[in-house]
């Protein structure tokens, strides 16, 4: 009996829910809070819009919603991490990878308000849109990543995964993939503990999701996803040994679930309120706002301020939302080929004259 | 006995058979404790146990795996598909294995099981939400497609599903799930499979539809009324196989054929209706048969899925004319 | 411009377009060194190197969305799937991703993918090797199904698609890839998709049919010739979206039609064809529509595989039946 | 930083490919050489049977077939740690498995000539029959161990899988269900260097395939699949832990597939003849007859002995193959429900018409 192969799955965290540095190493990004703040306020924004977007909700204004609460840390700190050009693989709630790439508040809405234009975003061209069918985004990343590899262009792509989602096969021949043709690229699992009504435990009996990552021989670890400075050192560290040519890297990035799983979903139903109550004590945003707060480089004006300002923007991304032309009937059909066949062309035709007929 | 909707009279018939049959369980992504994304079975892992109503991991392809190598052991596994757009890792599955397994085997391995699935448009669900398919697993030999369109209906044909020694896709047109309440009483009655329902009788012309698009034909056929016309309607209910006779039958008296669904109308069950009318009953026509059907694009987001979604409007159009066909 | 069989066509086009194309990659099992379990690929490896024609870790979806991915960052992916018996794991992403992708993102994304896959049956090649399940992919709305039924055809209409902006499902009738040769110019010029062929003329009977088929129907055309009746044979060759014009056109001339499939026929593109004659064409009918068709059985294994598909007698006597008809 | 896991995978071999005992251990069988003479000759008439079948395929009697030329001892180490009431899910070439379980050659040569018969088969009428789509098998074999587990019988499913297989979604997601649910299965992973023409390094590039196990926390070993001796050991002992309600195990078992992937391959073609040549050094049936030889076991004349009767069954096997009786028409109707629908019935009344017509 000789040992062939060994394996470990290490668990990093920087900054503890009470906002003091931990552990023997301080990541470079710890001293550099003129970033610090910059994120912050992407984090409390994204808040302030989640909030927002579920009370649209709530009020018929908006489609079913998928919130991010709770997410910030980990959102953000994927998306500091990244260079514009490269590719971003998102599931369907992380805004806050999206802004930071240039997403617009109002094209979030709209998408969720039934509007296919939302796709059609501000972010990076190439970046991917809202993935609905679970774990298909990653052997989409693996695709992209492969394009980037065999075109030489030193970019990375990132894909996201739920706790959820890495059951799901597409996750598991992604990562193989990316060991077998060494993809730049980096695979983040989001482990909010839920996937709709079903607990982390009934997905794996494994100590960890990270340890996906190894049926592929990829380096795996965990994070503390409620830590924006573990999340974005981690995640940088990644794609810089992406970048190099070294093949890709599993994060799972434990956070939790603070909302329902979306509008249309009631967690009090399976879930017990003291474990959400619990959760609320390790929350991203509080713990970064008391860094930078035991820092000075944040105060109380600071933060009101930043409320204002944040819910002038939500207000102004709303009324963006709701200013949106109306979409006209063709366009359901205008989208579907390069240029549309003789048969899409007559039903087209038929379905604007019903139109007119009815108008 | 009270009255009840349609998504409660399959839970109830769920409910019936767990207890009835020990073999049954159902499995799939939130079916237990949350009862399932829509209620369909609310309750039941609190009565019959985690045992009997299982929540499975997230992987579709899994479900249907396991759902497969349940049903070979001779247990009757009920699975569910959260939404039918999200079946497509199920399909190797279905149709390589639920669908061949007795043919494979001469009959020595056999798969009775059911896979349920909510569909269709009509409530702003968001993307992959909201489509209709079930014409590629018609396509499919092998496995029945049943779709109810009331409670009643969904009440008998989700027993005989589950006790049917096959395999069976039992789609559920949630747009109507809460549409109406009947009575329904909890006898254990099934409704026969492979045949058609005649919801209304009458002489000039045939109106064939199945699940959601019920409603709407319905309604189109009492606005016919009121234009003296009086129409035929024919609720599909198994779309695989289909029972051709009775719409042949129908058409012999009528003379007139519309055909009203809300999937894409290529290659679809509607074409499979409209085709045997032109191969057995051209004689019996009239005038041409239609189709009134969602047009062979994406099925859009909220915004303009009405715009998708055939109507009352276009259904007494397209009757219209061919009623002005003589 | 030696004569090729349809296999080496398809080589021909792939080469073709790796040569003048630098984003046109080539992704799937074996397709490599091997150069394909039907030697489609043969010598590219050898020839482009091994990063532009890529061998896979044995796993569909995984094939299937990276071909989505690298389209949507501009390649020109041409994916295969060994046999169409185990495109099943790709459904998700065909019908989710490839179709969806310029209309979800209002052209922000394309999907300029080409999925090829060997079908059909006649070669007694194990279980899952024998299937046609065209129709599927046909019913879904955002991708093209095309397929060739000659040497020149696979080339001209093959690099059609790859250069055609959209996905586009290329599926290769095997029966025939080595069936015939022919004289294939390698100089690029593709041929139209989205259109019928008018394989030849007649004026009796319209024979409509595509894939393996063509052969049987052509050669029933001659036997049709012999006792005087003059078939017109049309190959349909994209099979979604399809040409109805040329069919309706020539249905109008010879008032007769027979649609002649490998495929099962309940739900499939002959259901289509038919269900639109009746619908657009039924002054034209002179006689009842008919399909031969596969039965709406499980492929069967070799032994019983010729029983199950469409030969030239059954073609011959559906036509005589249509032909009694007066 | 912590740890918060660390696996490891083992190597096992007990039989050297010289067949002398090695490392510290000896399991049971490897004193009990009335079982290893009995499942050496398994092995043994395995090979003939092989030949055969090949010979058959060349001479146009058989159609395409699944060569089992190397596999002899993973096979019979399967077979022989299972019980009956156990339930195999093969994929398409693991013969000697289902020669211990009891099914007939003529069986599999009906299956491979065509005949849907040849799955109706005589080995226990629970085992799954041969698995043409790659790796479904794994997922029947956790909804079979499901039962088990919901039925509380005290019955496990074993699984096998290829190289090539293991890089496919329903793999990886039976491993999580294995996981999840604790169910009383084994996976053997059978890597034989190949997947067709794609060798096991473009597979993935993890050191072992066993460790995709890990994913799932599941135990994953290595074992030397040319073994018998480890093989069945391995296989037993796992069968041991999933039957006590410990849970799933993930053997990879190397071995070499000594010819091509079926008769309609022609290995040679991406193969160096190097590599065979020198993998049949390690091959399984060689060493166990010098084990046996070793300890006088087993001579010449028993060899001798055994391939005669060897040939005198297979030969009366492919007897049986060829005397089967002529499939009607009507079987491919007859097994598609158990109440044929109508439409069908008429679909079957113009094929039997036809029949008779063309008669
Ligand atoms: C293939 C597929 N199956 C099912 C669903 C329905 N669904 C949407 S989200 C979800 C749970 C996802 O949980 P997780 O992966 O943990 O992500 P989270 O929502 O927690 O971010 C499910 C089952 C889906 N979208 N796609
Ligand atoms: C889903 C699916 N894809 C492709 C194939 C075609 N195919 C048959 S065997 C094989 C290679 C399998 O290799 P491996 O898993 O290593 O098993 P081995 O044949 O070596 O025993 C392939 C690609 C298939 N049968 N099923
Ligand atoms: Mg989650
Ligand atoms: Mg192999």
């Amino acid at each position: 009996m000789t040992t062939v192969a060994s394996f470990s799955v290490e668990y990093i965290q920087y900054l503890s829910p009470n906002g003091t540095l931990t552990g023997e190493t301080i990541p470079p990004i710890a001293k550099d809070f003129e970033t610090i703040k910059s994120l912050y306020k992407t984090m409390v924004m994204t808040r302030v819009f989640d909030a927002k977007a579920i009370s649209l909700q709530r009020t018929g204004k908006l489609g079913t919603y998928a919130s991010s609460l709770g997410h910030e840390a980990v959102h953000v700190g994927i998306g500091s991490a990244m260079k514009y050009e490269d590719v971003f693989a998102p599931a369907y709630r992380e805004y806050g990878v999206q802004f930071i790439r240039g997403v617009k508040m109002s094209e979030v809405l709209l998408y969720w308000g039934g509007d296919e234009r939302g796709s059609n975003f501000s972010g990076p061209p190439h970046d991917f849109a809202w993935c609905v069918p679970i774990a298909t985004q990653n052997t989409h990343a693996a695709g992209a990543a492969l394009s980037f590899k065999l075109r030489k262009q030193p970019r990375c792509t990132v894909s996201v995964i739920g706790d959820g989602g890495s059951s799901k096969g597409d996750f598991l021949e992604a990562i193989n993939a990316a060991s077998a043709f060494k993809l730049p690229m980096v695979f983040v699992i989001i482990n909010n503990g839920w996937a709709i009504s079903v607990p982390r435990e009934k997905q794996s009996s494994g100590e960890t999701l990270a340890q996906k990552g190894i049926a592929g021989g990829l380096p795996s670890l965990q994070v503390d996803g409620n830590d924006l400075l573990a999340v974005h050192h981690e995640v940088k560290k990644a794609l810089e040994r992406a970048r190099n040519g070294e093949g890709a890297t599993v994060i799972e990035a434990i956070t939790y679930r603070l909302g329902d799983h979306t509008t249309a979903d009631d967690a009090s139903r399976y879930r017990p309120d003291e474990e959400v109550e619990n959760a609320k004590r390790f929350e991203p945003v509080l713990r970064l706002r008391q860094y930078l707060m035991d820092n000075n480089q944040w105060s109380v004006q600071q933060e009101n301020k930043l409320m204002e300002d944040c819910a002038i923007k939500v207000e102004a991304a709303v009324k963006e939302y709701q200013s949106a032309s109306k979409l006209p009937v063709s366009d359901m059909f205008d989208y579907m080929f390069a240029e549309l066949p003789h048969d899409l062309q007559e039903q087209r035709a038929f379905a604007l004259a019903l139109e007119e007929e009815n108008s | 006995m009270a009255n009840i909707a349609m998504v409660e009279a399959v839970s109830l018939a769920l409910s019936h058979e767990l207890e009835h049959d020990k073999d049954v369980v159902i499995l799939g992504e939130d079916v237990g404790i949350n009862g399932g994304v829509f209620r369909a079975t609310s309750g039941l892992a609190q009565k019959f146990g985690e045992n009997r109503v299982i929540d499975t991991p997230l992987a579709e392809a899994m479900i249907a795996g396991m759902t497969v190598g349940l049903a070979t052991q001779g247990m009757k596994p009920v699975a569910e598909a959260q939404f039918l757009g999200f079946i497509f890792p199920m399909f190797e599955q279905i149709v390589c294995h639920a669908a061949r397994m007795r043919n494979r085997t001469r009959g020595r391995l056999t798969c009775p099981l059911v896979i349920r699935a909510p569909f269709g448009g009509g409530i702003h669900a968001p993307e992959h939400h909201s489509e209709s398919i079930e014409s590629m697993f018609a396509h499919t030999p092998g496995i029945r497609v049943v779709i109810p369109s009331s409670p009643s209906r969904a009440y008998g044909l989700l027993l005989a599903a589950i006790r049917d020694p096959d395999p069976v896709l039992f789609l559920e047109p949630k747009r109507i799930y809460r549409l109406v309440k009947e009575e329904v009483v909890n006898d254990g009655e099934e409704l026969p499979l492979d045949m058609c329902f005649e919801l209304r009788e009458g002489n000039d012309i045939t109106l064939v539809t199945w699940g959601s698009m019920v409603k709407e034909t319905l309604e189109a056929a009492d606005a016919l009324a009121k234009q003296d016309i009086s129409a035929e309607v024919i609720d599909v209910a198994t779309v695989s196989p289909i029972d051709h006779d009775t719409i042949a039958e129908s058409v012999k008296k009528t003379g007139r054929c519309v055909i009203i669904q809300e999937a894409p109308k290529h290659c679809s069950v509607g074409s499979e209706i409209a085709a045997t009318l032109a191969e057995n009953s051209l004689y019996s026509l009239m005038a041409p048969v239609k189709r009134v059907a969602g047009y062979d694009v994406i099925m859009p987001l909220f915004k303009l899925e009405k715009k998708y979604m055939p109507t009352v409007g276009r259904i007494l159009k397209a009757v219209n004319e061919v009623m002005e066909v003589s």
